[in-house]
């Protein structure tokens, strides 16, 4: 199978994933201009997020190309998601079993009674 | 990468072997740099969990015009990239020539872009680490107000992630500039054109990499 | 099993060493019990099944099942055990009883000193015998760890904030502290010693240390902003910071944003230290960290009211 | 197979041939000679390590030489020596011929890795000795080293420099396995050899990125205050441990898999037998690649790191010691109805057997959060580090460069020699460092200078480690030896059979005594897999019925 044989994207398709890309754009500055507390950082990570996969599926030629590129990608967000969690979970939750001064330690484990 | 066209390395069984390994290992590098911005994430989601109301009040200093400007740019680039691959592939060598100077064009827009929203954060003492002190009205803003504890933090994460990002994209125009030229001496053709596949992925992801930092730098 | 004090584990002193030991132990005999086993294995199928001639080959082996599911359930469930175990102790480890005596201690490079309630300061640290102490550890500078291997405690000394261990020590003795994070040039000359007396030895060396240990309440005040590091945003010598300087400020008339003024007297200092955000003074941010009426004691917070009032 | 007129070292002759090649064997060799002199630079340093800690009080150095040592000792043997070596080394030679491919995927980027490796090397060397001696120790902790003296910036660009040769190997070797395998080598006939390396690629390109992102943070921090990682301006040290750590323990994972891998073959060779539980090793080697990313904070369970995140890395950590123990059960397991040839690189093999199981269980003991808080940071951790690391990966190593000698060299090194320099290192290693155990869990402190004021309360701190400082002079010597008879039988070892030890794997089956310069004549055709000795009629000849 020369070369030339591989996918070759039709411009529509092209054209349609950035006319839907800038649209986004717009959708994320809007919904970040007014206030919608709590679900606005999820919001704009969705927004985030499915920009990147469309770049990723289209742009990168993914959907036509031998899948192992995409576990690789995959495998490489999952890896960054890993380190953020695991290290959120030390960040956000520290110093509340240390301390047992009242309403610090949110473990409702109760001391143990030295003998 | 030689320049008489479709080469077949003696240690690759056919073309198609030699075209898949090197996508593969561009693929492999990209995944590299994910986890590279990750690191720089990672601090941004530690200090703004840590420290949410400064962040909020901190990036009303960054003009998210001129954020939004830079994401239009960039996607256009990339827009104008995956054009020219598909160009390259049907082997209209001329449009893929003048498609890729418009990308090397918007990724210049990007970087003037980029100069004058750290030129107006420079010029008022709005600098990373050590010598962040704002001062001066911009305007309405009064800048001095903005001299906070943490603040630092916020515009040290800022200008690394940006900064590194832009390093990136001066790599991905020295990248298009050199591409051009081999466009423009013909050595690419339908049966071989993986440079200029493998710069457009890395391209592409430059791109992504800008579509998260948009928001959560300038917007949220 | 835990109080024989093998070569292993120094002897231990206090309450919370004899599980540690009894769980290092149990590791360490499984352990030991598990390594001769593989190791004989090894040794006797080395030996048994040694070349006998150039190009003899033997049969492939079929593995079974059996034992590779006894090899993976085995360790699996040890595993589980010592892990559970060691959670237990963990928390044992890191939670303090609630009546624990408090001490302050503060690592800088290359020593230690122990700031009592009372305000007595001591290289050494004196404690009680028989009664939990907690101990309530900040560093000036760099990380360094506060570690007494008798009572196998330990916890890393950071910058900037508070990291705690507690101990009850089991034995009136002299113990060895060291400095376990590396933390530069003389980090093994790091060293202090926990002196743990019976209780009557204890008052009294507390209350004849109290004696030069004691400052003005001024002076007191002055520690107390160097090392909760107000001088962040509250400078002395007039200059605006993030925060208002306390130069002159005892006694003027304060303007607050929502348009109404007070003057500033001891009660307003006392209430903007322990309640920042109800009035923020024009001009300024609500920034100022609000912990202050949890973590500072009364005698603290009185001493730097004072501080304050004496910035003229 | 035409007569080595023309094999890989006489087809090309001259400085230029070896400096500028893109043959995955001469960089092979390239990055021999390299790690090797770094090897030999970082044994130097560890003797003076153990001649100052020998008595107690000041012998050799004096604080800071005696801090600066120890950094050095740590940067050079971390990331000069046991992270390159296995793959740069032996996976260069071996991985493309033991899966039939000519080269590997990208061979100037291959050289290039050499070179941007040999850049890491040099400026940290040169930056240690000439900039400034950094004493920070190799982990570069904040906020001491974004207070200490310049010369960390020399360090820390030194090894983000020589991250990126470890991301350019592992993307190699990728892509190389997954695209470059000869017809009939399918997944499951790969030997575990190209399995660990495999497996190590995947470390390598996933996690090193962040130490290069994170030497980039310390820099700026030190250059300009950025303030992330500095208490003092806000920032916070436990999230440079974070960092860090999130590189560095799967960077043990680099370490030891290729080891494993390089035991995996020896056990198959001199069992003459089936590997047990192939598939097992070959799938849990590329599992700990993975899970190796998501134990990191058991580094940090007394660093003022929130106790749910301990609990939780506690329990991943036992989730990954399960797998390598079970890789262990399975090598023995090789050996049973086997025919055990005791040469040098098995007796090595066996060696790795003993140390790494004794470092694998006394990481399950500091794996335990209670049992950790008093042994982090003593000798204890020292112990455990250098079992798994020196015993498990340097072991390891050595026996796979006996065991490929003949292939690498054309010569056969002198067979009683390695036997004596290999009981020379096991006494020496065990007599080291078995004593390191017990001081550390009496509570000796790591990277002490002086024990002077313990003695009182610690008397026997003194034997222990005189006995250690003996132990480190016979590894040394053991060592020494090694180099010494491998030299000698570059000019004067006999000349090496294509298979000197009856291994059926193609590295020794498809190529003369030195293999050609692109390693076949015509690719391979692979009829059956890397351990079946039963059915190698064509190494052992017909087989007889006995």
């Amino acid at each position: 199978m020369a070369q030339g044989q591989h996918h070759i994207i039709p411009t529509r398709t092209l054209a349609a994933v950035f006319g839907l890309l800038l649209f986004l754009t717009v959708v994320t500055v809007i919904t970040a201009r007014i206030d919608l507390g709590v679900i606005n950082i999820p919001l704009a990570l969705a927004i985030a997020g499915s920009k990147a996969i469309l770049v990723a599926w289209i742009f990168m030629a993914l959907k036509y190309d031998n899948k192992v590129n995409l576990l690789v990608l995959a495998l490489g967000f999952v890896f960054a998601v890993v380190f953020l969690a695991l290290t959120l979970a030390d960040t956000e939750l520290r110093g509340n079993i240390g301390i047992t001064e009242p309403g610090t330690t949110e473990l409702t484990v109760e001391p143990v009674e030295s003998e | 990468m030689s320049s008489t066209g479709t080469t077949l390395k003696h240690y690759f069984v056919n073309h198609e072997q030699q075209f898949d390994a090197a996508k593969l290992g561009m693929w492999l590098f990209l995944v590299t740099e994910i986890l590279l911005f990750s690191g720089m994430f990672v601090a941004y989601a530690v200090y703004r969990s840590w420290h949410p109301e400064v962040f909020t009040y901190a990036s009303e200093l960054l003009d998210w015009r001129l954020g939004a400007l830079n994401t239009v740019v960039l996607l256009a680039s990339s827009f104008t990239v995956a054009l020219s691959i598909h160009f390259v592939q049907k082997g209209e060598n001329d449009k893929v020539v003048v498609l890729l100077l418009l990308t090397l064009a918007c990724a210049a827009i990007f970087m003037v872009v980029k100069y004058i929203e750290y030129e107006g954060k420079f010029s008022h003492g709005v600098f990373p680490g050590a010598g962040f002190e704002p001062h001066g009205i911009v305007d309405g803003k009064d800048y001095s107000k903005y001299d906070i504890p943490f603040a630092p933090q916020f515009f040290s994460i800022y200008f690394v992630m940006t900064g590194i990002h832009g390093i990136h994209v001066l790599v991905g125009m020295g990248l298009f500039g050199w591409l051009i030229t081999r466009v423009a001496r013909g050595h690419f053709s339908p049966q071989w054109y993986t440079p200029v596949e493998l710069t457009g992925l890395y391209w592409h992801l430059v791109d992504i990499i800008w579509i998260f930092l948009f928001p959560l730098l300038y917007l949220i | 099993m835990n109080d024989q004090s093998s070569i292993w584990l120094p002897e231990p002193a206090s309450t919370v060493a004899g599980d540690v030991d009894t769980l290092f132990y149990f590791i360490l005999v499984t352990s030991a019990i598990l390594f001769v086993g593989v190791m004989g294995a090894m040794v006797t199928f080395a030996w048994r099944y040694r070349r006998r001639s150039e190009n003899d080959r033997p049969e492939p082996v079929q593995e079974s099942k059996i034992i590779e599911a006894s090899w993976i359930a085995i360790p699996s469930i040890l595993v589980a055990v010592v892990f559970i175990w060691g959670f237990r102790v963990f928390l044992e480890l890191g939670i303090a009883p609630p009546n624990a005596y408090e001490i302050n201690v503060t690592a800088r490079k290359w020593s230690w000193t122990f700031t009592y309630p009372n305000g007595a300061v001591s290289t050494d640290l004196h404690v009680p015998v028989n009664r939990p102490v907690k101990l309530r550890m900040s560093s000036e500078d760099v990380i360094h760890s506060f570690f007494v291997p008798a009572f196998r405690v330990k916890a890393d000394v950071l910058q900037g904030r508070y990291s705690y261990v507690w101990f009850e020590a089991t034995r009136a003795d002299t113990f060895n502290v060291v400095c376990a994070e590396y933390c530069g040039t003389a980090h093994s000359d790091m060293y202090a010693s926990v002196v743990v007396q019976s209780q009557d030895d204890f008052e009294s060396w507390l209350a004849e240390n109290m004696g030069d240990g004691s400052l003005t309440p001024a002076q007191r005040g002055e520690r107390v902003y160097t090392q909760q590091g107000c001088f962040a945003c509250h400078t002395l010598d007039g200059t605006t910071s993030a925060g208002p300087t306390f130069l002159g400020l005892a006694g003027s008339t304060r303007n607050f944003t929502d348009g109404t003024s007070a003057v500033a007297d001891d009660n307003y200092i006392r209430a903007a230290i322990v309640n920042p955000a109800q009035e923020i003074v024009e001009g300024f941010l609500p920034v100022m960290p609000g912990q202050y009426a949890t973590t500072l004691p009364a005698e603290d917070i009185d001493a730097l009211v004072a501080f304050i009032q004496e910035q003229q | 197979m035409r007569e080595g007129s023309h094999n890989y070292l006489s087809a090309r002759k001259g400085l230029w041939s070896w400096l500028a090649t893109t043959d995955h064997k001469r960089i092979g060799i390239l990055y021999a000679i390299a790690c090797g002199t770094f090897f030999l630079l970082g044994g130097i340093l560890a003797t003076f390590v153990r001649t100052e800690l020998g008595t107690p009080g000041e012998t050799i150095l004096d604080q800071d030489g005696y801090n600066q040592i120890f950094t050095l000792h740590g940067v050079v043997m971390v990331f000069l020596v046991i992270i390159p070596a296995i793959p740069g080394i032996l996976g260069n030679f071996v991985l493309p011929i033991q899966i039939g491919a000519k080269d590997v995927a990208f061979p100037r980027l291959n050289l290039a890795s050499w070179y941007l490796f040999m850049a890491g090397a040099l400026m940290a060397v040169f930056g240690w000795l000439f900039v400034g001696k950094v004493d920070t120790g190799w982990t570069f902790y904040t906020p001491y080293s974004s207070g200490a003296s310049n010369a960390v910036l020399w360090l820390t660009s030194a090894v983000f420099v020589a991250g990126f040769a470890s991301i350019f190997t592992g993307l190699n070797f990728i892509v190389t396995v997954h695209k470059m395998r000869a017809p009939g080598m399918t997944w499951n006939r790969l030997p575990l050899f190209v399995w660990a390396i495999y497996a190590t690629g995947i470390v390598q390109v996933l996690a090193t990125p962040v130490i290069g992102i994170t030497m980039v943070l310390l820099f700026l921090e030190k250059l300009m205050q950025i303030g992330i990682f500095d208490p003092a301006l806000g920032g916070d040290p436990v999230l440079f441990q974070h960092f860090f750590w999130f590189y560095s323990h799967p960077a043990v994972y680099i370490m030891i898999l290729p080891a494993m891998g390089i035991i995996s073959d020896l056990m198959g060779t001199f069992s003459r037998q089936q590997v047990s539980g192939y598939t097992f090793i070959a799938l849990s080697s590329v599992a700990i690649a993975f899970l190796g990313f998501l134990v990191w904070g058991h580094h940090m369970f007394v660093a003022g790191q929130s106790a749910l995140s301990s609990i939780i890395f506690s329990m991943l950590t036992f989730l990954i010691g399960i797998p390598t123990g079970i890789k262990v059960f399975n090598w023995v397991a090789t050996m049973y109805k086997g025919s055990v040839w005791l040469r040098t690189p098995m007796i090595y093999a066996l060696m790795f057997l003993f140390l790494f199981t004794i470092g694998g269980l006394t990481g399950i003991m500091v794996g335990v959060l209670a049992v950790d808080v008093h042994l982090h940071d003593t000798y204890f951790i020292v112990a455990h580090f250098h079992y798994v690391m020196m015993g498990g990966a340097l072991i390891g190593l050595i026996g796979g460069l006996h065991y490929w000698w003949p292939k690498m060299t054309g010569r056969m090194y002198n067979e009683t020699a390695g036997v004596i320099a290999a009981v020379l290192v096991f006494i020496g290693f065990n007599l080291t460092f078995l004593p390191q155990f017990i001081l550390g869990s009496r509570g000796m402190p790591r990277r002490y200078h002086d024990y002077t004021e313990l003695l009182p309360s610690f008397p026997e701190f003194a034997p222990l480690n005189m006995a250690s400082t003996i132990g480190s002079y016979i590894l040394g010597v053991g060592l020494l030896m090694i180099l010494v008879y491998a030299l000698y039988s570059l000019f004067k070892g006999p000349k090496a059979p294509a298979n000197p030890w009856g291994a059926c794997t193609l590295e020794w089956t498809h190529t003369g005594p030195l293999p050609d310069e692109h390693n076949f004549h015509e690719t391979p055709l692979v009829t059956r897999g890397p351990y079946d000795f039963h059915l190698a009629d064509d190494v052992f000849g017909p087989k007889e019925e006995n």
